[in-house]
Parts: C-alpha cells; structure tokens; sequence
C-alpha cells in the first residue's frame, strides 16, 4: 500500500486511514447454473454477479459479424437500500450497466466469438458506496470463472475528498457528505483506466490525486481478485497482453 | 400424458416417468424425500428482516422493510402488507431480465395469498392514524438459483425473514407520527408453510427438481399452518387430480409440512 | 342435490340453503363475430366468453409442433366492480388467466391441431363472487360452440366456510366474510378435479367436505351447461373418454 | 382512388363500389339507412348508469360510474367527465387484447369531444368543494361485437346511460364531503348524438358496416344536438371532400340524427 | 382577403380583423439532417417538421405492396405549453397525428413508392392555438422540400365562433374562450377538404360560415407556402392533377 | 482497436484513423479546434428561460421551466431540478421516435450530474414551506440536429438558459404559497461547462463529429467550473485511457472551457 499518498492521518468516519480500502472479499463459482460467476463483499456491499455466454445472440440481427457482444446489467435488489426501492430500472442503473460494460470491455476477447454474446449480470443484494466498482471486481473474476479469455482482470475502486482529504474507497455516508467521488477500474497488466467517472468539485491537482490513489487501491484490489481466481486464474496467465 | 414439446423434452420426460413409475428419482431421492434444506437468517443488513433459504441448489432470498405509508381506502385501519417476488436472470440460464412474467407473478401471488389468507400478522395493530397513516411491510422474494419448488422455498424464507425481523416503531401524538430509534420483534400469529407436490404419470411426489416440473403432469401446492390448518391450495398443470389423489396429496402435505417446520 | 352435507338449517344472507348454488344461466352462441361463445350469469356476475380458432398462431415461434396452444385471457370491464377499477391487467388478473388455462386444457384434444392457437377471452362486465368459476363454465360452453373436440364439459364452481357452517358457491359479500372460499373445477366423465385453489383457514376435515360439497355443485352446473349446448353437446358425446 | 392494399381487398373494394355507384348496398340497405337500433338501459348494477346499444351486428355497451376526487389544477371548481373506449378481442377475430390502439384511441377521443364540446353535463354542479373533492364521471364505452360504425353506436349507449343514471348524493359540511344513501338523477343539458357518412366513390351513405369501412375512401362524422345546432366533426380517410359534399353530409346527419334521438 | 364574411368590426383580443390570420413565416430546408423540412411561425406557434424517406419500412411486413406508407407524428416539446407536460404522448397527441396523416395523404403520390415509408415529424417548440393547421402547413411544404411529388400543396387553419362573431385563425385565448373551433387543411387545386374537425356548439349556418372563411384563409396560406419553396415548388407545378 | 462492425464502417474508421494521425480532421479542423459556436437565448416564449445552441450542425434546444411542488422525502428543504433530454426523430435519420434510449439516457445524466454535482444552484433558497412546497426546477435538452458532441453542446445551451431565465416570485404567509406576477433572475452559484475529448487510435481530440464519434476508440467528457474545479467526468467507449492520456486530457479541457466560457 502507497503511504506517500495520504496527507493527514485524522481517522475516517469508519475507522480507516485515508488510503486504506474497506473489507475486501470475493468468492469466484458461486452459483450453480452461471457459466461464471463471483459474490464480492465490499464494505457492506454484498453483490452476485452471474456470467452467460459466449451464447447465441437473440434476435440475431443485432448481433455482430465480427465480434461476441458484451451485456451488462446492474441490478438493485428492492429491499438493497433505505427506503425500499421500486424493482423498476431507474435512468441511474441503465447509466452504471452502460459504465460497467465500457469498463469490462477493453480487457475482454471479444473477437474471438463473433455473434455471440455475453451475458454479465450483477444483482445488488445490499448497496454500501460504491456498487458499481464492487460490480466491476466481481464481474471480471465471474468473466474467469467462465473461461472467457481476457487481456487482463479489471480492478475497480473510487477515491474522493472528504473534510479536506483525500480518501480511498468511500463508504455510503462518505459518498454522501464527501465533496467528491471519482470512481475508476484499471487493468495493471496494460495500465489502462477502463472507468472514470466523478461528480463533485475538485482542483485539477486533486482529481489528479485521486486518480493516483483510485490506482493504487486497484492493485491492491487485483491481488484478492486473483487469489480469488486461484488456480483457474493461474491458466489464464499466458493469454495476457 | 405428456404435452411437452420437443425430442429431447419427450426423451427426458419418458426417462424421469419410468424411474419415478419405480419409486424413485434421478438424483437418488425417495418420492417422499425433500432435498437438503438450510436456512440462514439475518443475512442482510439494510432492512428490518431477511433470511435465504437453500432446498439443495435452489436458493432464494427474502428481505423484509417496514414502512410508513397512507392504507387502502377500504382497510383505513389496518397496515399494508406487500408481496413481491423477482427471478434473476442469474438463477438460470432461462431467466431473462425484464418485468415480472407469468411464473413470477404466480410466485408472488402464491406466497403473498399464503401470508395474506393465514392473517400470519395483525393487520389492525399495523395502523398507526387510522385513515392516515399505516406499516406498509413489503414482503421482497429474489430468486437467486433455480432447482425448482420455489414456492416451498420462498415460504419458508419468508416466515423465517418474518419471524426474525425487528419493526421500527413510531410514536404517536394528535395524529404526528415520529419515527423512534427503538424496534421491536413482530409478531407472527400463524406460520403458514407451502408443499407443494407434482403428479407424473400416476406418482405424487414432493420438492420437484427443475427437470421434474418442466416433464411433471400437475402440481398441487397445500399451505399449512403449525395446527396442520390447510391455509392455501394452487393447483396448476394441463392434467386433473382425482378426488383420492387429492386426499392423498393433503395427507402427504400435512406429514411433510411438520419436517419443514423443524427448519425455521 | 347432495343433502346430506348441510349440517345447519340456518338462512343465508341471500336467503340460500348452504347446498344451493345461485341463480344460473348459461346461453351459448352469442357472439356473432367469435367462432365459438356463451354468456352466463351466476348470481349477479356477468359474463361474455368468445373462442377463436383453431387458428394460426403468431408469432410461430411460440407455437407448438405436436399441439394447439390454449390461450385464455381474464379480463374485468372496468365497471365492473365498484369503486371502478383501471382497464390495466392486475396480478390477479393474470393469475386467474392462467388457472382457467389449466382447468380447461385437461379437456380439450389439443393433439388435433398442432402448431395452433385457440384463444379463450372471458370479458366479466359485472363481477360478483366467484368470476373464475363462472368464466370457466363458459369458457367450456364457448368451446363447445367453436366445434372443438373436448373429453368432457368443465364444470366450476366453490365451496367455503362462513359462520362455521360450509356453504356452496359463495357471493361477493360471503366471499368477503368468510372463513375460506374453495373454486373447483370439475370433469364429471373423467372425475378429474382441473381447478382447486384456496384462501382462508380450513380443517382438513372442513377441507375434504369443501371439495365434496363443489363437485356436487359441478355436477348441477354441467346439467345447466348440457341444456345450454343441446344438440351441439349431443354430436361431441362420442368424444368423450 | 382505392388505397386498399391485397387482392382480396380490392376485389372487395371493386365489388361493393359497384353496388354503392347503383344506389344500393350488399346487404339490401339504401345507401341512407340505417340497420336496426336497440338499446336497452340498466343493463348493469353495480353502475351508477348503463345501457347497451345494436347496430345491426354492432354491440356497444357503456357504464357509467360516479366517484369522487380531486379536480385539475386548471379547473378547481369544476367536476371531471373522462370517456375511455376499450376494443375487447371477442367483438371481432382481428381485434387483440392488449393496450389501445388508433382505432380505439380515436373512439373514445371522438365520443369524448362529443360530449364535452356539448356541454351535456354542468360541471360546475359537479363541484363538491373547489379546488379539493368534485364528482369523477367516468363513461367507460366497451366494445363487443364489430360490425362498423362505432361512432354512431357508442353515442347512442352513452346518452342512454347518462340519461338513465343515478348519482349518489353527498353531503358538504366545513369542507368534509360525506356519501350518503340518496341518489338523484342526472341533468343533461344536451343530447348530441353521432352521424358517421363515409364517401366510396362518389356516394355517401350512412350508418356504414364492417366491410364498408374497410374499403371506404373517407369519413365524415357530425354531432349534432337536439337543438340541430353542430357539435363535434371528425374527419377521417385518405380522399378529400369537396365543399358540396360536405355541405351535403351536414344535411343528411341533421336528418338522420332526428331518426336516432327516438331511441334514447 | 374575402371580406364579405366578417359581420360585425370588433377588434380581436390581439387587435386582428375578424378574417384575418395571424402572422405568418414558414421556411423550407431548415434541417440539415432531413430528407425535407420546414419550420413555421404561426401567431406563436413554433414547429419544426423534418421528412424522412421514402425509405425503406421496418418491420418490413407493415408495408404495403402497390403505395408507400405516410408515417406522421405529432410531438410536443415538455416546454412547448404552461404548465409543462410530460414527454410521453397523450391521446390527444396520437389522434392528432392520425388525422395530420388523413390531410396530407390525399395530395401526395404514395403509388410512386411501393413497400416503402416517409415519415413527417413534426416537433412542437412552442404551442400557440391551432398547431395541428400550423403542423400540416410546415408538413405539406417539407414534403415537397424533400422531393416527394405531390397533387397539390395542403394549406391549413381554423375558423371558430367567439362572443357571436365568426373569426379566422384562432390563437390559444380565443380557442379556450370561443364556443367553436373549425380546423380545416385544403388544397386549392383540387378544392378538396382533407382536414375536417370541430368542436363546439355552432348553427348549421355559422358552421357552413366557418367552413367557407376557413377555405378562404387556406388560401391565403397557400400563398405564403408557394413563396417559401420558391424554385422547388416551381418544379413541382408540372404534377399537379 | 477497432470494435466497429461493417464494412463501410471500416473503410470510414481506416480513413478517419489515417487523418487523424496525421493531425488533421476529415473537416478541416485541427485536432484541438471547435467548431462554430452559436447561441441564442430567450427563444421561447411561454418557458423562464431558453437557449439554442449550435456546435457546427449540431444544434440543441432546452426549455427551463420553474413550477412548484413537493420536496423529496429525504430533502424536504430543498427545491428539486430535473434534467431530461430527448433526441427527436427529426435530428439525424438514425434517430427513432419513442421512448429515450441509452444514449439519450446518457446525455440527460451527464448533464444532470454536472448540474448538480457543481451545485449551480442553492437549492435551499428554492424551498418555499419546508416539507411541503418548494420550486421545481424543470431543465429539458431538445436534440433537434444531431452532428456529433451534444454533451458540450447541451451544458452550454443549459448554462445559457438558466443564465438569462426570470424565475417567479411566490409569496408565504402561514404556509400559503400565492404566485405574484413579479418574477426576478435565477442566481447561478457555478458555470460548469463540458469539454468531450474523444480518442482515436493515439489521438486525442475535442469536439467530435457524428462520423468522428461513431468510429471512436473512447471518449471522455469534463466538466469543470469558471475556477477551474474539476465538476464531472464521464469516460465512456471500449477502450481505455494510459494515466498520461487522463493528464493531457484535463489539461486540454482546462483550456478548451475557457473558450466555451466565452460564448455563454
């Protein structure tokens, strides 16, 4: 873990120093009839991801001659926050599962299954901050599991400013009252940053600092992918880059 | 007889009825047999009750919220108990996402008719200002793996989910409502529990696997509560039940219902 | 009528005996446009059933190589209850769609025409107790009238409970009151039971005398549906079994 | 100019503007007739109003209920009328169940507009407390059986079952409205009643069946009152009229409509 | 200007003369991206209509074999009215866009194009009384904006009755406060009455007047249409009749 | 790489690519240049603000409407804004008419979220009666051309609307809320304006043309503030950024804004 990076060392609402991510954990093969699939807990997220696919594309015509076509869908369990909310997918969801599938992609073969697709689903069971990094971490070690070929795993965190500081992997009530949210997924094989979003107000220099940070989180982040992946990861090594 | 379609449904269906016509099924079980059943609640932290519940690889998830919100116009004195249930696409490879489909929407009714015609909760002690103000408590099913029987699964998530939970409760005073920080346990009148057993060929048996209700004849689902009360009956399926078939599937139902029981 | 099952003497709130079925009335061949229709009106619901086809089922896909399909459809007129209700399918609406579906379908030979439709519209213009169990004694009558060959006539109606005494063919206020309302829809050739559900608390012993009590008011019914057929009904005996 | 499309059409189109050119029609019928008309009232009883009108194979029934709810922003001290048509799939084999479409979209806008335009109820009278409870008025058309002209058709039952209506009566004290036992009838001011002329070639005719609407270039519908006073037009179809033809379809809906007005 | 209509010479809510339209601009090729377009101010009514087409038609099964298909719809913007509505379409909305198809269709040359689809869109800006007349004018002018050959052009506007006075070209207040409105589209060539509606209360006289002012005003709109497409509709005089 | 499909979308990505790389644009432009920008405000009569803007052939409207409502349950002191955006058909061939899809789901969030997140808007002193009434704040983006880059093209017709819009000034006396025909200007807090950076092959380049954005490799959009503050990001496109390409991208944005700035 980069200590360089954290300014002061007041404790966060949690207990967590600035640049210390929540409690990280994910499990790959959990469901029984998914090709793939992955549970993560991240903070309090607690998120299923299933994997279908490479499967026939229906209707056809919107498949792709030349390439499998990568579906993502994030979906919020009703009783997933407070207040409960209706089943229905709200304009934010459809944003995220957009965000997910541009995040996913560049790590992805997709050529080699031309009109296909590949179904990733991600059902949030309970939603701390940051559900669609958790969503990012679990579906690319569920795209494993399923033996889809990928260039890398995809690691996912946020970083933000909150009270002043810069602070990793922000919790519900941080994402909240913080002044800033950048959540980013990167791939360390390539160094290439797969998501970026950010909503708040933050000088040039700081949004910078939390790009550095949101990358040092997803190396850290990696590493429990891979170990979630264990063996099955170990066969994937010689496909990469 | 089978109205299945499909060569490889025929050849299935023609497999599963002869093993069943011999007394036995293709995972090993007796006709009588449930699978492994396991139940955990308090799974979810967000809301005021959850359990999941597991019949071999079905796995269903229940989470239970407590509201405040306006009553019917006519139950003004009562709350408002709400059952919903979704099938994620994750559960199958069948499953597609989408608004609730037929066999969600049977889902939901079943277990909501179940809750509901077994007044399990005192609907009257769930009004806070009569005609103004009532617990809404949503009843939320999500399907996480499918294996069949969900209905006997989602029953048994959703009374162990109810039984667990801690309501919020309110203050009242000249009919303003303030939400306290103390909760307190709800309390359940009846525990209804759902069998439900399917007809192949001339065979009853109990907690079909998905391959035995995509070949099975009927299915006939009896809800009983823990005085062995019948509370709630659906039968589906494009074959009848004879009056003794029907007698025969109470009394499994009645036998099998006190071994769930035991789960919750 | 089956005496034997009245345990008390006491009047209904409709001046009823507990074994007396309401008011029937079954006339077949009403609808100029349909291939097969009746009106009923059992207490004071009333009902118009249209049957179409067999006909060509759209789209393909969804047809069946080796049967007809059996669509119905329940549907409320929206002043048909009171307070009006929204022309919108309901939950129960589909539901109650798809018992009818399976009380019907173990007596029509679909084998006769694969790869077909034949639709079922019930359309309730005022609703008392027991809509299902009306519907379906037309429905049956309907399809009859449409000339397609069926094992027996479905008859339906309920049994239920209601001041501890069990009463057949419940109205919309015993159905509000009671204890327990029992729909049952019956084949009397075959003594196959298509239609059981039930709401409410029941004995097992109140249970069994429920569908004892229904069958025996099937049985009225299909008398009512026979006369309502006449020579149509005479040319399908041989059918039969 | 034919805009039918398949040639089972067109041969029907040919057919039929054969017999129209000669002054006659397929099923006997001057090219100004109109089929038989029934109408029966209180067909229903858990309305407040009904009434079911026959147009020949034409089978139109209309409920009529009275409730009460809050007014628009717009017109607070005003009650609400709303027309809503619903096309059931048993009135003819190529309607589908489902949600509206043009055709029943247009019905109801058309007969709507009939009656608003007209003015037949007093809204204001419908008032219970401005701007916070009025009466709903909901005049629900429900289509059973499709042989054309269902325009004409469902103005007719509506009238009828407006004018044979019972509204419940409530009582306004401080603001709080309550329902009571009384009913009292309903005033109208106006009675428009529907005149539809189609055009198919260069003869109009009234009152047109399925067939004729099938292949007809255009239509003309005229309200008018009983006062003979013009209240609502809609015209619908691919072929202009001229201004001859128009003032020519004015004269036939006055004279017609005085045939109708004896029904209700 | 016929002037033999107007009875009495009140002065209008907006100072107008009885017979006399509101100003008038219509500009044709306004859009880059459609085939055809028009933008018009009518009083302050202001709409866009793009054409698309003829094009082939999706799903290809709704197309007819011997004529193209006129595909119209009429779209309000949320802030084209006070209150502000919501985006979804409303009855009124669709039964509009119906009757736009019923006065365009009659002048344009459908036969030329089989199996094919041209599509007229026409977006409310900002909503003054009358934009269905508005709608058709701009219509009928991006029609031939975009090639598509046509009998004649379609001119339209409404003439009404207000405080026992017939007027021409009614605006929103007059349309509220009026006790008739008579929209009406013409093409002059044919003398023909593509557009026909009304509601209101009129004698069969005023109503007849309302029709013959209408026509007159139809007229003079004509006018200003011609003027709009200048050259283009000088190559289209060869077509008509 | 390229992820397009078809082969006259190759040849336009092979042909772009090659440009691009060579520094120059199928237009003419240089990589870092905007096209033409255009403004007009108070277009509209009946809304409290409105502006067109066009970037090239691109060309939007938005309509600012100021209502009153109900707060959100979880600010009851707060006025509420909602963005919305529409593609109407009439904007590009490609476009349907219908109900919004992902990308115009997208535009409306991005916009949103940059109005939002900058807080333009002291939402606090849009509540009227805490809890019960405060303003609403309706901002609707019109596509009405579509040639590439609505996102920029939307925040600075936005900006412009809301910039020149007159709000109504209501009056609160013991929780009545009375409109006045006063109305007074709306005070912006922060001027976030976007710049849409988009990536093909190893070029970054602002601005981008239709055909420019349909063979992307990514794009990301910034939005930033009159200070300089970073306010939104959106990265979007099947490719990724190195963190050197992120670095080049702000700075691009921090100097491209400033030019915008200058239009509004």
């Amino acid at each position: 873990m980069s200590k360089k990076k954290s300014k002061k060392t007041t404790k966060r609402f949690d207990g967590r120093k600035p640049d210390e991510l929540r409690p990280l954990k994910i499990e790959s093969g959990v469901l029984p009839h998914a090709d793939g699939s992955a549970y993560i807990e991240m903070g309090r997220n607690k998120i299923l991801v299933g994997v279908f696919g490479p499967r026939e594309m229906h209707p056809k015509r919107f498949s792709k001659p030349n390439m499998a076509t990568l579906r993502c869908r994030y979906h919020m369990a009703p009783f997933s926050v407070d207040p409960r909310r209706s089943p229905a997918p709200s304009r934010r969801d459809n944003e995220i599962s957009m965000v997910m599938r541009y995040a996913l992609e560049p790590a992805v073969f997709l050529e080699r299954y031309p009109r296909s697709v590949i179904d990733v689903y991600a059902e949030i069971l309970e939603a701390d901050g940051g559900t669609r990094t958790a969503c990012i971490n679990a579906a690319s070690v569920a795209l494993v599991d399923a033996g889809i070929p990928v260039r890398d795993l995809v690691a996912s965190c946020a970083a933000g400013k909150i009270d002043g500081q810069l602070v990793l992997d922000l919790g519900d009530y941080e994402d909240k009252e913080g002044d800033a949210d950048v959540p980013l997924a990167y791939m360390p094989k390539t160094e290439h940053v797969t998501l970026l979003q950010m909503d708040g107000i933050l000088s040039q220099d700081d949004f910078n600092g939390c790009i550095d940070m949101a990358i040092e989180g997803c190396k850290q982040i990696y590493e429990v992918q891979r170990e979630a992946l264990k063996k099955k990861y170990g066969l994937d090594e010689g496909e990469a880059n | 007889m089978s109205r299945n379609v499909g060569i490889a449904s025929r050849l299935k269906r023609n497999k599963i009825t002869e093993v069943v016509a011999s007394g036995k099924r293709m995972d090993g079980r007796d006709l009588l047999d449930y699978r492994e059943i396991q139940i955990k609640t308090g799974v979810l932290e967000k809301v005021e009750g959850s359990a999941e519940a597991y019949l071999g690889k079905t796995r269903v998830l229940v989470g239970v919220k407590f509201g405040k919100g306006y009553p019917f116009d006519d139950t003004p004195d009562k709350g408002v108990l709400m059952t919903n249930a979704e099938f994620t696409p994750i559960a199958h490879p069948t499953f597609e996402p989408g608004p609730p489909d037929e066999r969600s929407i049977e889902l939901a009714r079943v277990v909501d008719r179940g809750l509901r015609s077994a007044e399990i909760l005192d609907m009257k002690k769930l009004c806070l200002v009569p005609g103004k103000s009532v617990y809404m408590v949503h009843v939320d099913i999500y399907v996480l793996s499918y294996d069949g029987n969900l209905i006997d699964c989602s029953a048994l998530a959703a009374i162990a989910a109810l039984k667990t939970a801690k309501m919020p409760v309110y203050t009242v005073k000249d009919e303003n409502v303030k939400l306290t920080k103390k909760t307190k346990a709800v309390k359940i009148l009846r525990e209804p529990l759902a069998v439900s057993i399917v007809k192949i060929g001339d065979s009853l048996l109990v907690d079909p696997s998905a391959d035995e209700e995509e070949v099975m004849d009927a299915r006939i689902t009896i809800t009983l509560d823990e005085k062995g009360n019948v509370c709630t009956i659906q039968k589906v399926g494009s074959v009848g039940f004879t009056r003794d078939e029907l007698k025969t599937a109470v009394q499994i139902a009645a036998e099998k219902v006190e071994e769930l029981r035991k789960n919750v």
